[in-house]
């Protein structure tokens, strides 16, 4: 439990340290300690929590089971790998004079502050704080979208902004709600009400009404943050707008920990609820919001927002996964998050580079990647066929039991998800292949590129797709049990 | 473990190996490290590491190296398929990878068995031709790519045929698919070439899907994810149906039936002609692995109903296939079609058998299902042949337009030998392998008087006259690709200057085949007793009498009701033959002399005068007009202004298939339109995003209390 | 015995295709008031074609001298399947009555190809329209073999024919259907009016001499002599198959000479018909010949529907 | 019955009522700078009746969070806006609602909406200050309606700040507050989405010279 500490301390030092730090290069490198440090960490945890079990400490304030362990392991590599990326990224766009020394600091300090709301968000135990958090990583990234200081950016940081404050508003409520419905309980101390362990305890006493309610706000709430149709609308120009970087933190981080709050919320109420409500509700939203971004998809022209869309998608099968509850589709929904993640950062770096490349994100102006620089161009293309659910990359086993659930309980909305992955398919491959494929475009020439990141998470994405780890599985499995209530497989 | 599953497994992980020695073509300092840290202890092997990694010897070595690793991996496959058909038992076992509790199941049994011949002599035969044929491409394009890719293809079709459970199968098969897709996109700076791997892989994502739903309707009354669970699952009729529906959908489209056919002309042609071969080979011939498997193997019962769909669809591929094929002007195109139509026949014969078994009628049920599988054994002979040897052609001349061939017989005079064999036997003339898989056929389909209901027996004869429709046309499309191409006056310059093949692996590579087409046609009676056991393992039904005369005859439903010895009729041949060339030649024979060519006494014949392959096939352009979507140019040049005097006609024509048109233009239109619809809704005023969650959040409180 | 009849009636059929050609031309001569040739012409034409020298064209590739060869071996083993003047003929085991269908494939495909091989207009013209139509015709043929085997229930012709004549006199509406269609088919297979016109050359509506053009001497005395037999082949298909009677069904020599007898009248009577036809008909224009042959083709799939309709009961 | 409760949470209903009056208000106010001064008047309403209930049912600790809102709500935040605004010069601005009838039709039902909707909960309760939670809940719906119907920047903040003040009173009197850990945390939150709004004015100015949103929609999914 020291670890967890550590994890919590380190990047919130990090961001501290790093708002102080004046030299660009000197910053990047401890961006890059702090992270890897914070990595390092995070995996002890693991380890101890392999051993151990589930922790909870500190007065239950903080809460570590197999559901968000291996997100948070997750959640400190993605950021390693980012960081990684962020200091070729950060200094190819200091050359090209896009932005000064002060918001290069700005943005390595704020990078910090991120990893530290993420972390807060995966291991607290108590729902306000989560909020807290959850608000917070929205302030640390917010004036990062506007970086670039153009209107387009400022525009996308506004929205972004108002938006998800809005949004987490009602996430607040439905928090507050949450305590209010734990008060009627008796046997719950007032400064206990909000902790998770003791609400899921006390699940079953909540009252139904209350809960249906507060389930409401938070799913608006947090949904929001995750960019459910139609609350999605700041994700796309928040992507393309801000630097890369933060859109694959933002894509691969972020959305994640707002499911992850979904799904705790849902826990404890469909204990309370006899009803499958939060369930149906999470289905029609997953499915809205994977379909509506399925076409979307197809008229884009900027690179970035076309990945933002499909990361829409993903997160909208996500939900829907979820909203299924039943043992596979569970199990499929906490894989499809791990692989999501891991790829599309993935993405979002090669598509960082190719940008570089072609001194712009118009597709339209990108052409001809893998006779330019083969490494951004094959990158770019198994990463979006991993995104896009082919074997043998991890994407495609999630999708696959997701198809195979539906089929078994919602037979009749396969069509649906039928229809949506081609579409879907079509989308991304229809702007992809020129980009990628076709004769040499002249006047291009390659670019110093960091590609380090991108082959470790499509490495890991094949690992997991062809064989799963098997204390990754047990985790899978254990939380799947915590969430569906009875074993996957 | 057995030792065939050993040698199965082993022919996958050689595929495996292929690709990653070719990987390492554009590698060398890499493996220049590597074999330094490895032989640095003894200087004497350091020299022969130094005269290996000498750049040309390297390339040239990288260059042949996959392909040998393929070759072997094909003569494995080959092994294992005849140790299965010599009635090797099926063996099982779990590899360690997957899910928790969703580990990768392999199993061989015949039917896989099968399939793996099916797959290896083609391999093999490609890895023969693929050395000499693939230096074209060595300095435009990177041949590790094209070499990793087509290792992986190979593992994946092998794979697929070893999964034993659901997961795995759609692992191997949508790998198969991917590598694949890279394989038509090799060439990806002809717009062409995009268009169709984009078609390709958007098609064979959805068939996938399908295929998964389908899986996912057994799996979900099965309870369990391997085909061991599967097997004894109990269907109700309505959800057997739609699980067959489904993988009807997802087979048909990867095996190229129709509708689901549009990316099968576009990417097979689109290809590098040795992938062409191992795709219209091979791969469609593991989609009707997949749908027989799924079919006979998986669901619990089939109903007649299925079979006459079945049975539809392959009798419209058949005839539409070959009647597109006979419009083409690209010869691998029209290879193509020529696909869709034999994949028709053999979906044809799969039908019938599936309108036999429901009735109760096995003996027959097994018939029809052993033509069918004969011929995909045939078809994947011959299609290779043909399209190595359409590669032949291009790696030779740089063309592939038949309107631009002509002559080659003079030029290439052992190729177009050999392309003849093919010819002969994708015509369905005896003696040749075509004809017995179809003589089976007509047999199987004879069947019908046993049938009970009245619509049956009518309906099966009919599929049968299209069947016989189908083989007419094929003889004419190909008598048509034989004389345009090899026979007459070569119709432009290159062609003129054509040149024999002179790597001996590609001569092999077509050999190989050609004779496989001549030897199976000959004594087709072994092959076919391996078959009839594969069947008595799948089905269950003994073809108790089909071999029973002996290792020369075939008597399907017994010597009385029909009967055909291939090798006899060889010999008679032979002796008439003898007989005809004693008469012509022998006896007082006049000798002959050469002169220019009579012509009615026209004379001045000239390469201009003959007739064009689309003048070949124009009668029949005319008489199937409705069925094709034709858009014909005519103009004239007249020498005088009053138009009398025509100095120059040109004529112009394309015929293309009016699925495209009629289903998958405006598929593809609603799409985007529908999506710029949806865009509207996205104004990018922040207000209106305000009220769209306002709305969201009082439509649930409402829907909540 | 039977190996003897088997090696005998192919002969039989080079002997008497010529003298059957001759027959035809002479009643037609006859019904349009014309001095006909002596029957033996034909023979004469072979022994002059004989003896003359060969010449090949420059052009000419190895497909064009083997064509010869094969097509005649192909049309020869065809004949060697179908009971002239004796059933159960052993050869008819070794390939049944689709294997003879392929026989007839692989010699016009041949044809064909030496048609191409030269690369003069003619050919590639005859060639063209012999594929269109033979895939008209093939598949008709077939159903009309279908038909007789469904009824058989064998596709051995020996035993077919052995059943038709087991049965007697049955008025089948299935068989009515099919001998419409078969004598159909053999006007197009065998090139006569009003398919094609045998007696023209240089008319650009000429098919079967269009892709022999090219040939001389013996070449295309083989050629000639091959058609001629494919002709009397399709005579004796029509009369064997529908109308069997008096065929020998044992080697005894009374039998055999009945049977030869019959044989014979029953071809003078076909060709008296086909004359007639041939002389009142006119010859079609080639885009014609397609509802003509659909005709036959419709002819032969209701042949064997109403087989399945009208004659197989379960009761 | 209201006679029936105790004269301290007869006050507190007065308060709620008030609060949500101010909340009109500002849905009809068009000046900014009256806007700005509406709010202070809600955040000081909102302290007030915080101190009221910790008074009333003798929570301690609620004087804390009360001096919070005190301090944020009543005194920074609506500093801050108005040395924007004076500094920006908007003091001029207007910002004019079309058809303010509805607007205020459309709030007046959203209040009876919430209090619908928060039906259940008050009747499962014996808290009497409890069925104030339909007046939070009516606070926060009517922030996001004025967030709506404005398209000046300064009066969205307000929208949003109001909004926040919703969900306090809903914290403070309907659940009589909530851990501590956690108001700090929502406190610090306010502080510190406030201080960035600063920074956004200026940003939005420079980048559009003015601080109309709906200049703001350059990014969009509507095909040009």
């Amino acid at each position: 439990m020291i670890a967890v500490y550590l994890i919590l301390l380190i990047p919130f030092s990090g961001s501290v340290i790093l708002a102080l730090q004046n030299d660009p290069d000197r910053s990047r490198r401890y961006n890059k300690g702090f992270n890897a440090l914070s990595l390092f960490c995070s995996i002890w945890l693991a380890v101890e929590v392999l051993l151990k079990g589930p922790l909870l400490f500190s007065g239950k304030q903080f809460y570590i089971d197999s559901f968000n362990v291996y997100l948070v392991v997750l959640t400190a590599f993605v950021g390693l790998t980012t960081a990684l990326f962020s200091g070729a990224y950060m200094q190819h766009e200091w050359e090209a004079g896009k932005i000064t020394p002060r918001r290069l600091r700005f943005y390595y300090s704020a990078y910090q502050a991120f990893m530290f709301t993420m972390f807060l968000v995966l291991t607290t135990n108590n729902m306000g704080l989560l909020w807290v958090a959850m608000e917070g990583a929205t302030l640390a990234t917010v004036l990062l979208v506007s970086l670039y200081r153009t209107p387009e950016a400022v525009e996308a940081a506004w929205k972004y902004f108002i938006l998800c404050g809005v949004g987490i508003a009602q996430a607040l409520f439905g928090t507050i709600l949450l305590y209010f419905a734990a008060e009627q309980v008796e046997g719950i101390r007032p400064d206990e009400a909000l902790l998770w362990t003791t609400l899921h305890e006390n699940a079953a006493l909540l009252n139904p009404g209350v809960m249906s309610i507060a389930f409401v706000f938070l799913l608006i709430g947090y949904g929001t943050k995750m960019g459910l149709v139609p609350l999605h609308n700041w994700l796309p120009d928040a992507h393309s707008e801000g630097p890369t970087p933060m859109s694959a933190i933002l894509s691969g981080l972020l959305l994640n920990d707002a499911l992850y709050a979904v799904v705790r919320s849902k826990m404890l109420v469909d204990q309370s609820l006899a009803s499958h409500l939060p369930g149906y509700l999470m289905m029609g939203f997953g499915l809205l919001s994977f379909l509506v971004a399925a076409l979307l998809l197809h008229h884009q022209k900027d690179i970035k927002r076309l990945f933002s869309y499909s990361s829409i998608e993903h997160m909208g099968l996500m939900t829907f996964a979820f909203g299924i509850g039943t043992p596979w589709a569970v199990f499929a929904g906490l894989f499809h998050m791990t692989t999501h993640s891991l790829t599309k950062s993935a993405i979002f770096v090669t598509v960082g580079h190719a940008s570089q490349l072609a001194g712009t994100q118009r597709i339209d102006k990108i052409r001809g990647l893998i006779n330019t620089q083969p490494a951004v161009g094959w990158g770019l293309l198994i990463g979006t066929l991993a995104i896009a659910g082919f074997p043998p990359f991890g994407v495609f086993a999630s999708e696959f039991l997701v198809l195979i659930a539906t089929m078994r309980d919602y037979p009749w909305l396969t069509p649906l998800l039928l229809i949506g992955i081609g579409i879907a398919f079509a989308g991304l491959f229809r702007h992809l292949q020129p980009m990628v494929f076709g004769p040499l475009p002249e006047g291009r020439q390659a670019i110093q590129a960091n590609m380090t990141p991108v082959v470790l998470h499509l490495l890991l994405v094949l690992w997991l797709g062809i064989s799963l780890p098997f204390f990754l599985g047990n985790w899978f499995n254990q939380a799947t049990q915590l969430i569906a209530g009875s074993l996957p497989l | 473990m057995p030792m065939t599953l050993f040698f199965a497994l082993l022919s996958v992980l050689m595929a495996l190996l292929s690709a990653v020695s070719s990987w390492a073509y554009s590698r060398r300092a890499l493996v220049e490290y590597l074999l330094n840290r490895i032989f640095a202890f003894d200087s004497s092997r350091l020299v022969k590491v130094a005269l290996f990694l000498e750049p040309d010897y390297y390339a040239r070595a990288m260059r042949i190296v996959p392909f040998c690793l393929l070759g072997v991996s094909g003569a494995l496959a080959v092994l294992t398929g005849l140790l299965q058909l010599l009635g090797a038992d099926s063996a099982a076992m779990i590899l360690p990878f997957g899910l928790p509790g969703l580990s990768w199941h392999v199993r061989l049994d015949a039917l896989s068995g099968f399939f793996f011949l099916v797959l290896g002599m083609p391999l093999i035969a490609v890895s023969l031709f693929g050395p000499g044929y693939v230096r074209e491409f060595e300095h435009k394009k990177s041949l590790a790519v094209l070499g990793f890719f087509t290792g992986l293809f190979v593992a994946g079709m092998e794979m697929v045929l070893l999964a034993d459970d659901t997961f795995f199968f759609m692992i191997a098969w949508e790998l198969m698919s991917v590598a694949s897709y890279f394989l038509v996109a090799f060439q990806h700076e002809q717009p062409e070439s995009r268009r169709a791997s984009f078609l390709y892989l958007l098609m064979a994502e959805i068939g996938a899907l399908c295929i998964i739903l389908g899986f996912g309707v057994l799996v979900t009354f099965a309870e369990g994810f391997s085909f061991g669970h599967i097997r004894g699952v109990a269907l109700t009729p309505l959800w057997a149906s739609v699980a067959f529906a489904l993988g009807l959908a997802g087979f048909g489209m990867k095996a190229g039936l129709m509708p689901l056919h549009a990316w099968l002309p576009e990417a097979h042609p689109a290809a590098p002609s040795h992938i062409s071969a191992l795709m219209s080979g091979v791969m469609l011939k593991i989609a009707v692995y997949g749908f027989i498997r799924y079919s006979f193997d998986l669901l619990p019962q089939v109903y007649w109903q299925w079979g006459v769909i079945v049975m539809a669809l392959g009798a419209v591929s058949a005839v539409l296939g070959i009647l597109y094929a006979l419009q083409q002007q690209q010869l691998k195109r029209l290879l193509a079609y020529s696909s869709v139509e034999n994949i028709g026949i053999i979906f044809l014969s799969i039908g019938l058998a599936l309108v036999f078994f429901s009735t109760g009628q096995s003996q027959s049920g097994a018939l029809a299902l052993l033509a069918a599988l004969l011929h995909s054994f045939n078809h994947a002979q011959f299609k290779t042949l043909l399209f190595l040897g359409a590669g032949a052609i291009l790696h030779q001349t740089h063309e592939t337009s038949l309107e631009k061939m002509g002559g080659l017989i003079r030029r290439m005079p052992k190729t177009a030998a050999l392309f003849l064999a093919g010819t002969l036997s994708i015509a369905s003339l005896p003696p040749l392998n075509g004809f017995v898989s179809e003589w089976l056929t007509f047999q199987a389909a004879l069947q019908a008087n046993q049938l009970q209901s009245g619509v049956l027996r009518s309906f099966v004869p009919t599929a049968a006259a299209m069947l016989a429709l189908t083989g007419a046309l094929s003889a004419a499309c190909f008598v048509k690709v034989y004389g345009i191409a090899f026979l007459g006056l070569p119709r432009s310059p290159h062609i003129a200057h054509a040149r024999e093949l002179t790597d001996r692996g590609m001569l092999a590579g077509l050999a190989l085949p050609a004779a496989l087409c001549i030897v199976v046609g000959i004594f087709p009676v072994p092959l076919i007793d391996g078959l009839r056991r594969v069947i008595e393992n799948l089905t269950g039904a003994v073809l108790a009498n089909i071999t029973a005369a002996g290792w020369l005859w075939l008597t399907p439903a017994g010597a009385e009701t029909a009967s055909y010895s291939p090798g006899l009729v060889l010999a008679a041949f032979l002796a008439a033959g003898a007989l005809g060339y004693v008469l012509l030649y022998r006896i007082r024979a006049v000798e002959s002399r050469r002169a220019e060519p009579w012509d009615c006494g026209y004379g001045g014949l000239n390469a201009g005068m003959q007739y064009t392959s689309g003048a070949f096939s124009m009668p029949i352009r005319r008489i199937f007009d409705p069925v094709y979507d034709l858009r014909e140019t005519l103009n004239q040049e007249t020498g005088d202004s009053a138009g009398w005097r025509v100095t120059a006609i040109r004529y112009q024509f394309q015929a293309d298939d009016k699925f495209v048109r009629f289903l998958y233009t405006p598929i593809g239109r609603s799409v985007t339109q529908s999506a710029y619809r949806l865009g509207r809704i996205q104004t990018g005023s922040i207000r209106t995003y305000l009220a769209y969650s306002f709305a969201t959040l009082l439509f649930l409180l409402w829907v909540v209390s | 015995m039977a190996w003897l009849m088997a090696i005998g009636q192919p002969l039989l059929f080079i002997l008497i295709a010529p003298l059957l050609t001759g027959w035809i031309k002479f009643v037609k001569c006859r019904l349009q008031n014309r001095k006909a040739p002596s029957l033996l012409q034909p023979y004469r034409d072979l022994r002059k074609l004989w003896v003359k020298e060969t010449i090949l064209p420059e052009t000419a590739s190895w497909i064009f001298s083997a064509a010869p060869v094969i097509v005649f071996a192909a049309i020869l083993l065809a004949a060697a399947i179908v009971p002239l003047v004796a059933v159960n003929l052993p050869t008819a085991r070794i390939a049944d009555v689709f294997v003879m269908v392929g026989f007839f494939a692989l010699a016009r495909t041949f044809l064909v190809l030496a048609g191409m091989d030269i690369g003069t207009a003619f050919g590639g013209m005859g060639a063209s329209r012999e594929m269109t139509i033979s895939s008209m015709a093939e598949p008709a043929m077939l159903m009309v073999v279908f038909t007789l085997a469904m009824s058989a229930q064998t596709t051995n012709l020996s035993l077919a024919m052995q059943y038709v004549l087991d049965s007697g006199l049955v008025l089948r509406p299935s068989f009515v259907f099919a001998l419409a269609a078969l004598m159909l088919v053999a006007i197009a297979e065998t090139g006569r009016i009003p398919i094609d016109n045998p007696a023209t050359h240089l008319e650009l509506t000429m098919i079967h001499e269009a892709m022999i053009l090219e040939y001389s001497g013996r070449s295309l005395a083989l050629m000639e002599w091959a058609s001629q037999i494919k002709l009397m082949l399709y005579g004796v298909l029509i009369a064997n198959m529908f109308f069997p009677w008096h065929i020998a069904t044992d080697f005894s020599l009374e039998a055999l000479a009945e049977g030869l007898l019959a044989i014979v009248l029953k071809l003078a009577a076909l060709s008296v018909l086909l004359a007639f036809s041939e002389t009142l008909l006119a010859k079609m224009r080639i885009f014609r010949v397609q509802e003509f042959l659909s005709f036959a083709y419709l002819l032969s799939v209701l042949g064997m529907l109403s087989h399945i309709i009208l004659e197989v009961y379960y009761g | 019955m209201v006679n029936s409760l105790s004269v301290y949470q007869q006050a507190v209903m007065l308060m709620a009522a008030l609060i949500t009056l101010t909340s009109f208000l500002m849905l009809g106010q068009s000046r900014l700078l009256r806007l700005v001064g509406v709010f202070a008047v809600q955040g000081l309403l909102l302290s007030a009746s915080t101190a009221l209930v910790a008074y009333s049912m003798a929570l301690p600790h609620l004087y804390i969070s009360a001096a919070l809102s005190l301090v944020i709500k009543g005194l920074l935040i609506p500093a801050m806006l108005f040395r924007l605004i004076m500094r920006m010069n908007l003091h001029r601005e207007m910002d004019t609602v079309e058809h303010p009838a509805r607007v205020i039709i459309g709030g007046a039902s959203l209040v009876v909406f919430s209090y619908y909707v928060c039906l259940p909960i008050v009747k499962l309760s014996t808290l009497i200050t409890l069925n104030t939670i339909s007046v939070s809940l009516a606070v926060v719906l009517l922030g996001m309606l004025l967030m709506i119907t404005r398209r000046h920047a300064v009066a969205q903040v307000v929208g949003f700040m109001s909004i926040e003040n919703g969900l306090f009173f809903a914290a403070v009197v309907s659940t009589l507050g909530m851990p501590m850990v956690v108001e700090l945390g929502i406190a610090f939150d306010v502080l510190v989405a406030a201080v960035i709004f600063g920074v956004f004015f200026f940003q939005i100015r420079s980048s559009i010279d003015s601080l109309d949103v709906d200049r703001l929609s350059q990014l969009s999914e509507v095909e040009e």
